[in-house]
């Protein structure tokens, strides 16, 4: 495979995109960059003077970063536990004969085409709604008093939201996963004695652990930057709780208009999110070679 | 495997598996009735679920307050767009790491995949510097090409792991029978990937549709999609879940039916390898 | 002990039968081999005795006791597939460990175990290994491992070295019949390889359709095929069949002749043909013999080296003693 | 042909504008109008893009009365100086008018205004034998909220914005705190958040919402509360006078015939209503080449004939309010209206140069017309809706507010 | 035409040396294997001369002019790949004119050529399926096919059969041996199978570890085997070898026997011992003979059925005349 010509043609042909890629990375990030380290308001023109770290520092004394900071962690968090834990029953479940399996699982994907401004935008006003939502009327008809979820659980109202978005992903990786299982294996702890569950825990877990990982990285791609779900339901709020790292940088530099600060906040996001990265990627590495 | 299931056994998994599927349908399933509700039914309590009056009132409105049509072929642009120049730039990236694999071949791919983690708002500004003194602003070029950056990692690594698994041999035979690289990725690859490049194609276009970051911000009026669209109905004055519930219908309907069509495929390329 | 009982056993895949009636009766401590045409339903005999399939009538019984409704872990057999089914997220402890951990033992009878049948199959260097890192010999190995562990009344092995390259095939050949020496516990082992078959087996059964056309040892079927699938099947290269008038002058329908039992000469004999390819394997020396006017082509081997062009007249002799008689419904006349 | 972009707020009254437009097309054949609707949050955030970094997507942005001094100040709007005589720019509000002014230049033209008043159910009040002073007190409201809830009927005594955002709940809140006598900043540009007055407000808010209020209410703005009165849900709402035309319209509101008004409520003692002046407004971002036709189309979209085009449409009631006196001289208009009266009286009672009866340094009444409160007041409406929520104390969230707003005005530098 | 020469060709894979220095000469019209144990280069020797890997120094020569430095394309070799690599989503017709199409031949000339190399392998009636429709056996017939419509100057063959059955195999072996007949072409051939070595080849190249251990015609190599690598590689069962004093005795290091040329007594002979696993093909008998103190175990071969039982004393008597004598560097001894 790997003569001089194909060495060559291999450079030729993998560098438009990594010069794109660099493009894209290299060049809006400079200017991040260069703007954290002004004092620059789009409200304000004029001058933008150079003020060093301050607009680091105002970031990270923000009251509210520690609680972004967390609340981006719980939020990734508790997605990708539904989403797997969830995923992995339902696969579980769609795996067995059934009747319909077709339809049911055209129903089960449904929820990924959603836009997440739809999907946010449906959820908050027709089920969320404490009076007008179909939960609110639930509760009602059970006696209840209805449970206002975006005042008192917002980031589980948000995490909700997006998990009802991301199930459908991660349970058509495990359920794939779980087709792929060597029969062969099955039947052989079935012969070694192996009950149901033992096979299960033995068996299909480890099975799908290279799927889960895939499941683990993609999803967290896409849910560090959970935005549209947020502004749309609870704007963050209430006061903070449902603050994540992008949406308090989106508060800082579109609501604020305050570049600097919003900058440099974005470089402190795409930090953390490289660590998330190559914490990810080793992991990922490590599982997908395997 | 092929042991007697019970009938009963299947019978009672049917039921639970219909009653799951359906709890996670019905979101959905509700907004599109809801879209047919007037305004007042749309929060009577106790909700109507079937029986009520049903009407087009809703459509028919958003219909003349939008340019559906519009946002919808700026949508269909801009991610089928994005999508095949990703594509294009895609396939011989793809190539190379699947079939010239380097010892740094797999960083690459991470550090690609990681150009993804950078959020979005945290460039914003630059990049609407960039494009307005471009001249990009507004435009469905514009976008296509936002949206073909980001979406380049995973169209890159979904294709990587498609063409890993075709055998190297048949490409060096295509070398042997005369095929130049040109030949060989037009004539021998791409075709044999057909499947991979569907199913990459679909899911990206998914993703382009559903973008609602980049096309918000970077589109006023020519080429705002239809997340823009469904943004004017997010919270207007008085009632008006039945007309969100309308425009959203119409927001999601199209990919929501490419999807229930192209579901097969799209589940053989979601992958990304994770099934061996 | 291991004695398995087969009594009008059926098999249905929907509406196809593929299994019709079948008796069959595995002694104590035997080593049988299970061969036929690809899709006669080997694996679906010894899946069926497994337990992985159910029957859809007859039963089954192991050492005199019916086991026909039990699921397979109950019924004290091992097996090992022809892809192994290693467990590739566990190390080889941990595979050939599974089962034991499944009856719950305690962990020292498990070490003790482990240890034991590791050395029995020189497995002690990997026992931390995954199967991955391992050759195809070794995961075989390891998937025997597993299987000898729990002591079970007997062992199924399905096509268990056709994965293998031929060296180590042989090797492996071996091994299995020291091991059957060694436990002396009942093996059934399906296989489409001939010299598998012959080499290992005390007991063939020949399968075709689901139906068994032949059962015995090795030297009976090879030298007293029942009938002309069994005739055809066993040996290679393959017996050539006559039909027609030399057929009939010994009072049979169609009649055959081993390669090896035909002795060839350039002047005279009782055939007279041409040769046409002739292969050259150092230790003997095929022809493909022409125009006899009996059969399209005679296969006659010759041991060492005998130098004859293509297109040579010779003439062919066969030994009157070797030659297998049938009838016209294919039945061997005795 | 002229092709212009507008960019505007998804509310009622410009939607209905986007049906009109026939009539604008018949008279101006030459131009074409581009709508682009959004919700206000996003409306704010990209037009303010847009015109700070001259991106030039929008020949007219629909701003409020808190854009237009701040940009006008900084020459990023086109001064609208010459106004032909027919527009009858004299007749607009004063009010309103001084707020679109700045250093004698007027920078948008007003499309509606606004200020805050009270609304009730006079069924409710009735049923519960009370009556609604003209301008009530504080008191007053709770009396009537505790007298009016019915929560098992689903009928909450008051509805208040909760919702965060400076044009949310703090728009309602810095109105009401400046009827319990207090304001934003001392003279020196302090915050007051450490103030009886302002623990004064919030608690009383806070109680009103919780004891009568509806479930949910830390999310409710404007559209959720004028849905829940158009239900019957609310037995009073304070908020902004254009709401008036909605919960009246029999089409859209259970409760149309049964509505009452009244003055924005204040503290016994304190002689400033909590009512405030807003207003849609009209303006084109400095830059754009087609100023022309961006002029000759928001003079129309304000002009007279297109409050009777309105009228002639769609009747007096749903005309676009608050911008023009002639309007309220109208009889027409006050005999569909009727709560014409209380608009212009809650409008001229509203005096952004001088909020509170304390004196402060900035000009605003439910607003502080300087860059940074956008962000502030954000920051602030969170606390106060995390307070609603129940999930801090009144205490907590006016220490908070405290200071994160000093912080903020340290580092924009007004006080050291 | 189509002669291929190695001149101190060496490749590297990083550090590691996989071909040391090499010279190989092809004639035109040769059928040349390379056989050798797993691992021995022989896959990478044929990459380089089809030009899918680089070498790292030497010289390619094809029919005398350089081609080392040429793209695979240019080499005008064919080659067939263990798995085919037909190309899947194109009709068996496209999968034979693909090289054709990427000479730019004109569709007349294409059309003409896929029919005659279809007759010549009878693929007629197949030309419109797709690859995945077709057995085995035919799908090696279209890897085949599209190698021998561009007329090139040498066929390359990697374990074309390894993939298939063994039936089938015996069929392509023979089909391969006629083609190299009628085509009268260059044939370079991998495979680790004794009998394809021995009975398709003019020149088999015995390789290990990269360097060549012996060239010739197979039965010169089966005879005379050059040293002890090659004398125990070709032959199956194994030759058997014996060091010592009794290979002293005839003036050697070590001396090898092949089991076919060992005879074998119940009474008397030169050498004494006891049978112990003895294989029955039917065929022919192998003994595994222990205990004659001159190796762990000599294998003998007698044919048909000679009846001994485990643990018999018996004697063998190799023919002197076939005896092998290897000096202590494992060289023969002529
Ligand atoms: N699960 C099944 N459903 C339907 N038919 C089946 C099933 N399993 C096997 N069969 C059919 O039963 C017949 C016997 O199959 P079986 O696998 O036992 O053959 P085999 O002798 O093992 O063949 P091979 O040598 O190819 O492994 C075949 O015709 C096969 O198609
Ligand atoms: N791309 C490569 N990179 C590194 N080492 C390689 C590569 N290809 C082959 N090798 C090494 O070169 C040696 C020769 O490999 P080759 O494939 O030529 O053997 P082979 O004789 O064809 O074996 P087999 O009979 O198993 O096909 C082996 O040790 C192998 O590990
Ligand atoms: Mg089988
Ligand atoms: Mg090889």
């Amino acid at each position: 495979m790997a003569t001089k010509h194909s060495r060559a043609a291999s450079r030729l042909m993998i560098s438009p995109a990594v010069l794109l890629l660099l493009g894209w990375m290299i060049v809006p990030l400079s200017m991040t960059i260069y703007f954290s380290f002004l004092n620059y308001n789009l409200l304000m023109p004029g001058a933008h003077n150079f003020i060093g770290f301050d607009n680091y520092k105002y970031f990270l004394t923000d009251p509210a970063f520690t609680t972004a900071l967390i609340n981006t962690l719980v939020l990734v968090g508790g997605v990708l536990l539904i989403t797997t834990v969830g995923g992995t029953l339902l696969a579980l479940l769609l795996d067995q004969p059934i009747w319909g399996q077709g339809i049911v699982r055209v129903l089960v994907i449904a929820p990924f085409f959603v836009m997440p401004t739809v999907s946010a935008l449906v959820w908050k006003n027709m089920f969320m709604n404490p009076v007008n939502g179909l939960f609110g009327w639930i509760a009602t008809s059970l006696g209840l008093p209805p449970f206002d979820f975006l005042a008192h659980a917002p980031l589980f109202s948000v995490i909700m939201i997006v998990a009802w978005q991301w199930l459908p992903f991660s349970t058509l990786i495990l359920l794939t996963a779980l087709q792929s299982l060597d029969s062969e294996q099955m039947e052989a702890a079935e012969m070694d004695g192996a009950g149901a569950i033992s096979r299960f825990v033995y068996i299909t877990v480890p099975h799908l652990a290279r799927a889960t990982t895939v499941v683990i990285l993609i999803q967290t791609i896409f849910l560090l930057s959970v935005f549209a779900e947020i502004l749309v339901t609870t704007n963050g709020g209430p006061g903070t709780a449902s603050t994540n790292l992008t949406y308090l940088v989106y508060a800082q530099s579109l609501l604020q208009f305050d570049v600097g600060g919003g900058s440099a906040g974005g470089i402190i996001a795409v930090i953390l999110a490289n660590i998330v990265a190559i914490f990810l990627m080793r992991m990922i590495g490590k599982n997908l070679d395997a | 495997m092929a042991r007697r299931v019970s009938t009963r056994r299947r019978v009672i998994v049917t039921a639970i598996a219909w009653a799951v599927a359906f709890l996670i349908f019905f979101p959905i399933l509700w907004t599109f009735l809801t879209s047919f509700k007037t305004e007042g039914e749309a929060v009577a309590t106790p909700p109507h679920f079937l029986f009520f009056n049903w009407t087009l009132e809703n459509y028919i409105e958003v219909n003349e307050r939008s340019d559906y049509f519009l946002h919808f072929m700026n949508s269909v642009v801009i991610s089928v767009g994005s999508t095949v120049l990703g594509l294009i730039i895609a396939i011989p990236a793809a190539w190379s790491m699947a079939f010239v694999p380097g010892k740094r071949t797999k960083d690459v791919l991470m550090w690609m995949l990681s150009t993804k983690m950078l959020p979005p708002v945290g460039v914003l500004i630059p990049i609407f510097l960039l494009f307005k003194n471009t001249g990009l602003m507004d435009t469905r070029t514009g976008l296509v090409i936002i949206l073909t950056l980001i979406d380049l990692p995973i169209i890159v690594w979904m294709l990587y792991t498609y063409f890993k698994e075709i055998p190297g041999e048949i490409l060096e035979a295509a070398r042997m029978d005369g095929a130049g690289l040109r030949e060989e990725v037009i004539h021998i690859l791409t075709p044999m990937a057909i499947p991979g490049i569907a199913s990459t194609l679909l899911l990206n276009v998914i993703l382009a549709w559903n973008e609602a970051f980049w096309t918000l911000n970077l589109t006023a009026a020519n080429a705002a999609p239809l997340t823009a669209f469904i943004a004017s109905y997010s919270s207007p004055e008085g009632l008006f879940y039945a007309k969100l519930s309308a425009a959203s219908m119409m927001a999601i309907a199209p990919i929501l039916i490419l999807g229930w069509f192209s579901q097969k495929q799209l589940v053989r390329g979601l992958t990304f390898g994770a099934v061996k | 002990m291991g004695q398995i009982t087969l009594s009008k056993v059926t098999k249905k895949f929907g509406e196809v039968e593929v299994i019709p009636p079948l008796d069959l009766e595995i002694n104590d401590g035997e080593f049988a081999v299970f061969v036929g045409p690809s899709g006669c339903g080997k694996s679906t005999l010894l899946r069926l005795i497994a337990g992985l399939e159910d029957v859809t009538s007859g039963t089954i019984a192991i050492d005199g006791t019916d086991a026909t409704g039990l699921v397979p872990a109950k019924r004290r057999l091992a097996m090992v597939f022809q892809s192994y089914a290693l467990y590739p997220h566990m190390s080889v402890r941990k595979n050939i460990a599974f089962p034991l951990k499944m009856a719950k033992f305690d962990q020292a009878e498990i070490d003790r175990r482990v240890e034991a049948a590791a050395k029995v199959l020189n497995l002690g260097d990997y026992l931390d290994r995954r199967p991955g890192q391992l050759s195809g010999g070794q995961r075989q190995r390891v998937a025997i491992g597993r299987a000898i562990v729990r002591e079970p009344a007997a062992f199924l092995f399905d096509e268990p070295l056709s994965n293998l390259d031929a060296a180590l095939r042989v090797g492996m050949r071996l091994e299995i019949s020291e091991l059957h020496n060694r436990l002396a516990t009942t093996m059934i082992y399906v296989t489409h390889d001939q010299v598998e078959a012959m080499t290992m087996a005390d007991k063939i059964v020949v399968l075709q359709a689901g139906r068994i056309e032949q059962v015995g040892a090795p030297l009976e079927l090879y030298e007293r095929p029942r009938n002309l699938f069994v005739a055809g099947f066993i040996g290679s290269p393959k017996m050539n069949f006559i039909t027609g008038a030399e057929a009939a002058r010994l009072g049979a329908h169609t009649i055959g002749i081993r390669p090896e039992h035909i002795s060839i000469s350039p002047s005279e004999g009782a055939w007279k043909g041409t040769v046409g390819v002739s292969e050259h394997l150092g230790s003997d020396t095929f022809f493909h013999v022409m125009g006899t006017g009996l059969a399209e082509s005679m296969t006659v081997r010759t041991s060492g080296e005998v130098s004859l062009r293509h297109g040579d007249t010779i003439f062919l002799t066969p030994q009157e003693d070797k030659i297998h008689r049938f009838d016209a419904d294919g039945m061997r006349i005795a | 042909e002229t092709t212009i972009t507008v960019a505007t707020v998804n509310n009622g009254d410009m939607i209905r504008m986007q049906g009109l437009m026939d009539d604008f097309y018949a008279a101006h054949p030459d131009i074409k109008v581009n709508w682009v609707t959004m919700e206000e949050n996003v409306l704010r955030q990209k037009v303010t893009t847009d015109v700070a970094t001259k991106a030039g997507q929008y020949d007219v942005m629909t701003i409020g009365t808190y854009e237009v001094p701040i940009w006008g100040k900084q020459g990023w709007l086109v001064a609208l100086d010459d106004l032909p005589d027919s527009y009858d720019v004299n007749d607009l509000l004063p009010a309103i008018r001084s707020g679109l002014t700045v250093d004698d230049h007027l920078y948008a033209l007003p499309f509606y205004g606004e200020s805050s008043f009270t609304m009730y159910r006079k069924d409710l009040m009735e049923k519960a034998g009370l009556t609604m002073p003209e301008d009530p007190t504080w008191a007053d409201i709770e009396k009537a909220a505790a007298a009016m809830t019915d929560k098992e009927a689903g009928i909450y005594g008051i509805c208040l914005r909760g919702k965060a955002g400076w044009g949310e709940n703090m728009a309602f809140l810095s109105a009401m705190d400046n009827s319990m006598g207090g304001r934003w900043f001392d003279m020196d540009w302090n915050p007051q958040f450490n103030t009886p007055e302002w623990k004064n407000t919030l608690t009383t808010y806070l109680n009103l919402m919780n004891e009568y209020g509806p479930p949910g209410a830390s999310s409710n703005g404007f559209n959720e509360n004028l849905a829940l009165f158009q239900q019957g849900k609310c037995g009073m709402w304070m908020d902004a006078t254009v709401a008036a035309s909605f919960v009246t319209n029999p089409k859209d509101s259970k409760v149309a015939d049964q509505v009452g008004f009244a003055m924005a409520p204040h503290k016994d003692g304190v002689a400033k209503n909590g009512n405030w002046l807003w207003a849609w407004t009209l303006a084109i971002p400095a830059g754009t080449q087609k100023e022309d036709a961006a002029k000759t189309f928001i003079e129309w979209a304000t002009s007279k004939e297109y409050t009777a085009l309105v009228a002639s449409k769609e009747g007096w009631a749903n005309v676009p309010p608050g911008t023009r006196t002639s309007l309220y001289e109208n009889p027409d208009y006050t005999s569909a209206a009727p709560f014409a009266d209380l608009t212009l009286k809650s409008i001229n009672a509203a005096d952004p140069k001088s909020p509170s009866v304390q004196d402060v340094p900035y000009t605003g009444v439910q607003f502080v017309a300087i860059p940074e409160f956008q962000a502030i007041g954000t920051a602030v409406g969170q606390q106060f809706s995390a307070a609603l929520a129940g999930q801090i104390t009144a205490d907590q969230a006016l220490q908070n507010a405290q200071s994160l707003t000093e912080r903020e005005m340290k580092k924009a530098g007004y006080i050291k």
